[in-house]
């Protein structure tokens, strides 16, 4: 079914805006950003404020109305639904099925410096009332930290034969992140070693889709917690093991 | 306010006693040693200044050229050389980098001449740092004073042409200070770019131009507003004395620069800090900039309510070395915030304690009130709230630079407007509370006082067992921040010497004498509503 | 905080005193006088309902039928009526507006039979209010009670359908309080309309199947949510008793109730609503109704800093009046709320000077905190600061019932997200600074309490001046709100008729015989976290 | 020039939304939004929060991006620059050139009841600073207040005989302001004697286009001060009395 923004009343199709002209303040500003809206699609428009932020910048808040609509069922995408285990559930496939430790290397990679994130997921203590991937018996796992190289990881992984590559990116300003997640893909295939990892990557503005779209295996967003990384890497390490 | 709260005298001086004995130890390591970025600092001071054809700074080609004479200091044999070839400054550099000069020790008999003459030239640089401060002083005297709190907001494109334009839009809707955010790991670079630029991964370069264009742009707007707006930078890093050479000479007002954020958070290592930030301070003292400390990103990744002791501990470490490097009071802008989860209960009578704690400890210095950050939410209306009641226990403990919340602080750096609503936000909230605090007392050992008094007791116990194992050792032990560093690992711990027993640097004296005091002053702002609020 | 500001005890008996001479002067003039909407009032608590083939209610039908009649009472005749034609009420009334039957003056030897009858369905008519009110007690008790401050909020779509789909959104938000605003002017109609309606014009019809409607929707969430939440709805207008008969049949928990506000705000004559208020006052105070009085209206047409003060004064007359019409005192949610300037310095410490005050006269009273209006920017992020400030000021206070403000008040009706935003700015900052006004104490003689004795002072004059020379007078000359009335103008002075000196209501006894007393109580809420929260 | 919206960089066309979309959250809502913007024409959309507010309804915060641009120098329209003089000019004006007082009736016309905007223009005591038109000793003033019907304000018009007629109208809701504004101009046509008045309207959401599109001589938005409208009465009811 097709639905359409709800303000006040079924279908009405009102949406806020706020946004900035470079264009002085005159008597006719509220109309420029009038008729801006109505370009972009939008009826009913109400212009709540409009001022001068400085001489040559107009601030507009905005009230508007779209026909468009949308139908969910047919927005279909990549969605990571985890089969989400519990603590001891999740040792205890790893040990039954894989019968050794899981290992994994993580890292925020490149310059990116932010590490709360992929501390979250990795350190003892946890997030969100989970514990970290580093309590877990049945995983080796190593926590390398900021600004990581691309190569410094791979070398890493390598040499733990790890089974799973964590990799963090926080920063997106001018998409800086996916020139530093395309170059770590880049370089796990020069090596020739894409097969041997499963390879995530999580951060407030990473997805499941866009993940697949770079070549990883598995994205994770905002709010993540380390049981639902902790299940799907132990499923998908197993189901490696047990196709191969 | 300044005794609003009954704090345990004793166990305020216990921790200061410590932070003290912990930074004279500190002190003696800084004193025997130097490092690449102090002697290019000292280069820079001279007056040496463009890059290579391979855009190299001249003094990174001239330290790395002369990499075996650091340990002794780079001023005696640059100077024989200059003093040789009857060069200047700039000359040299340019000779050594074309590889037609080369720098080496200084035979015994032309010792004394080259000291004096480098002594006579470090005065000059001096003088240079001290005519930008009077220029500072003259300014605001003719321009106006802002009313504090100070209003600090950033800006961050990655352009500083796009930078200099929302500045003057910021200060235009109420900002007092700009800080212009450095590109992302600038920090990590053992050089400091040159010249105007205009590509930035969530910040711009800082480089001596930028400084420049940013500074021009801020006098122009504070001319317009009859209000003297700040500009700020970031000295900490790899290049600390560096940037704050630059800094000094083009007239930045304050300068982010934390005797441990670089080892903390950007793992640069801890005996290269340590040197770094002292010559990196004497210069801002001398140049009459207000330091700001970097104690709140501590919090980011420690838990501001198990772990706000911290930061004060820290604030003590900071003061005690701030002093050490011939910084008044007024320039101390020690760091703090404590950003407790707002889904916490009290959460804002928790933050009041902190920040009212701080307030007492630190009496006449202009303390730096850190915004929101970690738990600020995508939802930026209710984001906008947070910073709302931020800016509420900033005004209501008396908080003197207020770096402003952003709405959209959990998404990218500000777009133009996200600085505007930030500024009147605070600007709202500042005036309607205004004598709030002067209407109210806090009910003794209430909870306030309580987590006040309890904040600090860590915090004396915390500084008193770092003391006993030593500053290096606590950092590799993750005391601050919960991060641990390898004092011998880290970044830029290749470019640390031990001073060479005839070490010679006349800056460090120069430096120290004969120093102006005290802070600028100035009326009040000609205009406190900009003008620009006219129109709608 | 019921002794935090020093008042001037005798300035309050002065004011209390003066107020309920005033009241006492105007319930003379109650006690002389019916109205056609008390008439109809009280063929409701009779029982009857509907309207005729032309949407006329047959309240309406009936009372217009026996005009002349009403001056001795609508019941003796009506009931006779009744006896005669052994019909029950309903079946009378569609007699008389079908042109059946007729209602006529009742001879000497019938009126004794008449009226026994009479009481004894006043009896029952007031059985059927305890009997919803016991059923709110109940529920109170099954479902869990809300924790203070009630959080308010308005819908106001037109369609009781979107209305209580919107409720039960805002409920799960965490709204306490659901009002449903009435669509423009329907105080000014001299009916009310009949059955569910799905357009209005900001608001909806107050009708009682719509009140049914909404009642039901909240029952369903509070259970959902184990909180009960409270609906209220307006009784003020031309229609005051009619309207709070419905309210204590549908079990609403409020209704805005004021004695004044239909005079000043609507124009409607003053003799006519001074008497409505009462029944409709009575009636609230049977069904355990929590009355809400409008004197935040007075400044939006007067200066909130220069007239604050005609706002205490109101809230002392309401309370007379409140108070000669059974209330309780935990049903007296006397409103205020003081909207200074948000430009003017120290806005919010003036704020809470008022809120204290008001707090502090009326200890015991769910007050009704009003958010900003007037003031409202159409920049809704700076809207949204404003309201959070005044959040603080309610929790800082005390207040109990906190009508929300909206970021978008300036613009339109709350859209759904409006209260959504609304509701988690006012948690957040109730939560966040629950416990700050027990960690404080005020400084005597500070501003905070000069402008609070000072405030007082003025009220307590204003009131002696209209003791003196009359509430009827005071209208006339706008003491209130800076708008003049005519005692003899406005609407609906034709409904007002000097009783005759046999006039015969049994309900006026019945209401106050024998009622419950106390407010409902139960457990904590279920969950105070909203279940929707889950899902980011 | 065209100009576009500006974020953080000239030209990048950066917006900000939020609405409400009538659909329980899922994993696949922040998608649903994103492609909902997409579908309305914006791209590098960031979904900020995306949360249920209730089991049926899901709120989005959002930026995205826009390449429509606005050139405001094509903007144009019926813009009311009134030619402001000050409170002696004004009343020496009429005085010189009409003779005798301007006489004014105003008005919120209908079910509208507030009365603080027609206030702020005709009482006394003013406004921003500035007096009321009811100061002006050149002008007889009458303000009606609110809730006027149609009929009784075109009736003490007359009886007055009245230059100007002013309107207030606050409550648009359902637009019912149109709806009254109508009635009036109706009226006044149906009684032959709209030339004989100088007819203004004003209120938040009127503006001068709007305001003669309806048959009105002008019309004043938010912020009106009574200058400004004594302003232009004055010049037009003198223009109209020289041009007969
Ligand atoms: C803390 C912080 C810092 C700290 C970092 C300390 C540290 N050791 O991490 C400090 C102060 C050092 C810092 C510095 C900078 N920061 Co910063 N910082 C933040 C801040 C406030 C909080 C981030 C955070 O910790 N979130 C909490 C964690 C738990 O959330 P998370 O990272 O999203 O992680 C979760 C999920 O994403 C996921 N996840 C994350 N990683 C991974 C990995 C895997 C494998 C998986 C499965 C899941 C996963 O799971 C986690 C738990 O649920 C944000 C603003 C904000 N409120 O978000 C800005 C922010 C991220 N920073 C920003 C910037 C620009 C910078 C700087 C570049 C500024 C500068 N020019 O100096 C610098 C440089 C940093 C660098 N070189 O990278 C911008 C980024 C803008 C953008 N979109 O690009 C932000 C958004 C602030 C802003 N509005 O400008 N920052
Ligand atoms: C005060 C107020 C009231 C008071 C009015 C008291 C009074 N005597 O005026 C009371 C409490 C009675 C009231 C009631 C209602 N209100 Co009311 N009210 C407001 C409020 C808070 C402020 C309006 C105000 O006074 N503004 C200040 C004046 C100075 O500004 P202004 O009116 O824009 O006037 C300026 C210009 O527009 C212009 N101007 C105005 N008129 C004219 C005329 C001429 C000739 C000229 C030249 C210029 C001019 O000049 C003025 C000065 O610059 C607004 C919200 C807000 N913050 O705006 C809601 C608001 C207007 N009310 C609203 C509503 C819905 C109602 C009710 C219908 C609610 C209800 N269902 O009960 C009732 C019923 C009123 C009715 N029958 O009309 C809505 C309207 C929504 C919409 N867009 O339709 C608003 C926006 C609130 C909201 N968010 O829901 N309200
Ligand atoms: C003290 C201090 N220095 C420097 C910085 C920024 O440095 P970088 O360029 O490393 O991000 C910060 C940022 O928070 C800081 O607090
Ligand atoms: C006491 C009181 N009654 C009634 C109302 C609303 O009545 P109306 O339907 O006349 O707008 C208000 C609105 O503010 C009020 O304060």
């Amino acid at each position: 079914m097709v639905i359409r923004p709800y303000g006040d009343t079924r279908d009405d199709g009102i949406m806020q805006f706020s946004f900035t002209l470079p264009m002085p303040y005159s008597i006719k500003s509220a109309d420029v950003g009038k008729q801006f809206l109505e370009k972009l699609g939008f009826h009913t428009v109400a212009i709540a404020e409009c001022k001068a932020i400085d001489p040559q910048y107009t601030l507009f808040v905005a009230y508007g109305r779209t026909d468009a609509g949308i139908d969910p069922d047919e927005v279909k995408g990549d969605y990571l639904e985890v089969d989400e285990m519990d603590y001891y559930a999740i040792n205890g496939l790893i040990k039954d099925k894989l019968g050794r430790k899981l290992s994994v290397v993580g890292a925020a990679i490149e310059s990116d410096a932010h590490t709360v994130g992929i501390d979250a997921i990795m350190n003892m203590k946890g997030f969100a009332g989970n514990y970290g991937l580093e309590r877990y018996p049945e995983m080796d796992a190593l926590n390398l930290g900021s600004q990581i190289p691309c190569a410094q990881l791979v070398k890493t992984a390598l040499e733990r034969d790890a089974d799973v590559i964590l990799v963090s990116q926080i920063v997106t300003q001018k998409n800086i992140h996916v020139q530093h997640l395309t170059q770590l893909i880049e370089l796990i295939e020069a090596e020739g070693v894409r097969e041997r990892f499963v390879l995530i990557v999580g951060g407030p503005r990473i997805n499941n889709a866009f993940a697949k779209e770079l070549g990883y295996d598995a994205g994770f967003g905002p709010r993540t917690t380390p049981l639902e990384v902790a299940s799907f890497m132990a499923q998908e390490v197993v189901r490696r093991h047990e196709d191969s | 306010m300044n005794d609003a709260l009954r704090l345990n005298a004793d166990v305020v001086d216990r921790a200061r006693a410590a932070a003290s004995a912990i930074a004279d130890d500190i002190q003696q390591h800084i004193e025997r040693h130097t490092t690449d970025t102090t002697e290019r600092a000292t280069l820079r001071l001279l007056g040496i200044s463009g890059v290579n054809e391979i855009d190299v700074p001249l003094v990174n080609v001239v330290a790395e050229h002369a990499r075996e004479l650091l340990p002794g200091g780079i001023m005696r044999p640059f100077v024989d050389l200059m003093i040789q070839t009857g060069k200047n400054a700039q000359q040299v550099a340019e000779g050594v980098a074309a590889g037609d000069l080369a720098l080496a020790d200084v035979p015994a008999e032309r010792r004394a001449a080259a000291e004096t003459r480098a002594a006579a030239l470090a005065e000059e640089g001096v003088a240079r740092i001290d005519a930008v401060r009077a220029r500072r002083n003259e300014l605001v005297a003719e321009t106006g004073e802002a009313v504090k709190p100070y209003v600090y907001v950033i800006v961050a494109t990655g352009n500083i042409y796009e930078d200099a334009a929302q500045a003057q839009a910021a200060a235009r809707a109420g900002a007092d200070v700009i800080a212009v955010i450095r590109t992302t790991a600038q920090s990590l670079l053992d050089y400091v770019p040159f010249g105007e630029t205009t590509e930035g991964f969530g910040g711009t370069y800082a480089t001596q131009e930028n400084f420049r264009l940013m500074r021009k742009a801020l006098d122009e707007v504070g001319a317009e507003l009859g209000r003297y707006i700040r500009l700020c930078n970031y000295a900490s890093g790899l290049c600390m004395p560096e940037i704050a050479t630059m800094g000094a000479l083009e007239r930045l007002d304050m300068m982010l620069n934390d005797s441990m954020y670089g080892i903390i958070f950007r793992n640069i290592n801890m005996r290269r800090t340590f040197v770094d930030q002292y010559l990196s301070r004497l210069i801002n003292a001398r140049a009459g900039i207000i330091i700001n400390t970097g104690e709140d990103n501590y919090l980011t990744t420690a838990d501001a309510f198990e772990k706000g002791f911290t930061v004060v501990s820290s604030d003590f470490i900071n003061e005690a070395f701030a002093l050490r490097a011939n910084l008044e009071p007024w320039q101390i802008g020690l760091g703090h915030a404590f950003e407790i989860d707002p889904a916490k209960p009290d959460q804002v009578v928790y933050q009041i304690a902190d920040a009212q704690l701080v307030r007492q400890l630190f009496p006449g210095y202009p303390l730096k009130y850190m915004p929101p950050t970690k738990y600020m939410p995508g939802d930026i209306f209710q984001g906008h709230i947070i910073d709302g009641m931020f800016n509420f226990t900033g005004i209501f403990t008396g908080q003197e630079i207020m770096l402003l919340g952003m709405l959209t602080e959990a998404l990218h750096t500000p777009l133009l407007q996200d600085r505007y609503l930030s500024i009147k936000n605070a600007k709202y909230v500042f005036e309607s509370c205004r004598d709030l605090a002067g209407e109210v007392t806090y009910k003794p050992g209430g909870m306030i006082e309580q987590r006040a008094n309890d904040q600090l007791q860590k915090a004396a116990e915390q500084l008193e067992h770092v003391r006993e194992i030593g500053l290096f050792t606590a950092l590799e032990e993750g005391e601050f921040a919960d991060v641990k560093r390898d004092p011998r690992g880290g970044r830029g711990f290749e470019g640390v010497f031990e001073v060479a027993a005839d070490y010679f640097n006349p800056f460090f004296a120069a430096l120290r004498e004969g120093r102006m005091s005290g802070a600028p002053a100035g009326p009040a702002p000609g205009a406190s509503i900009p003008a620009a609020e006219g129109g709608h």
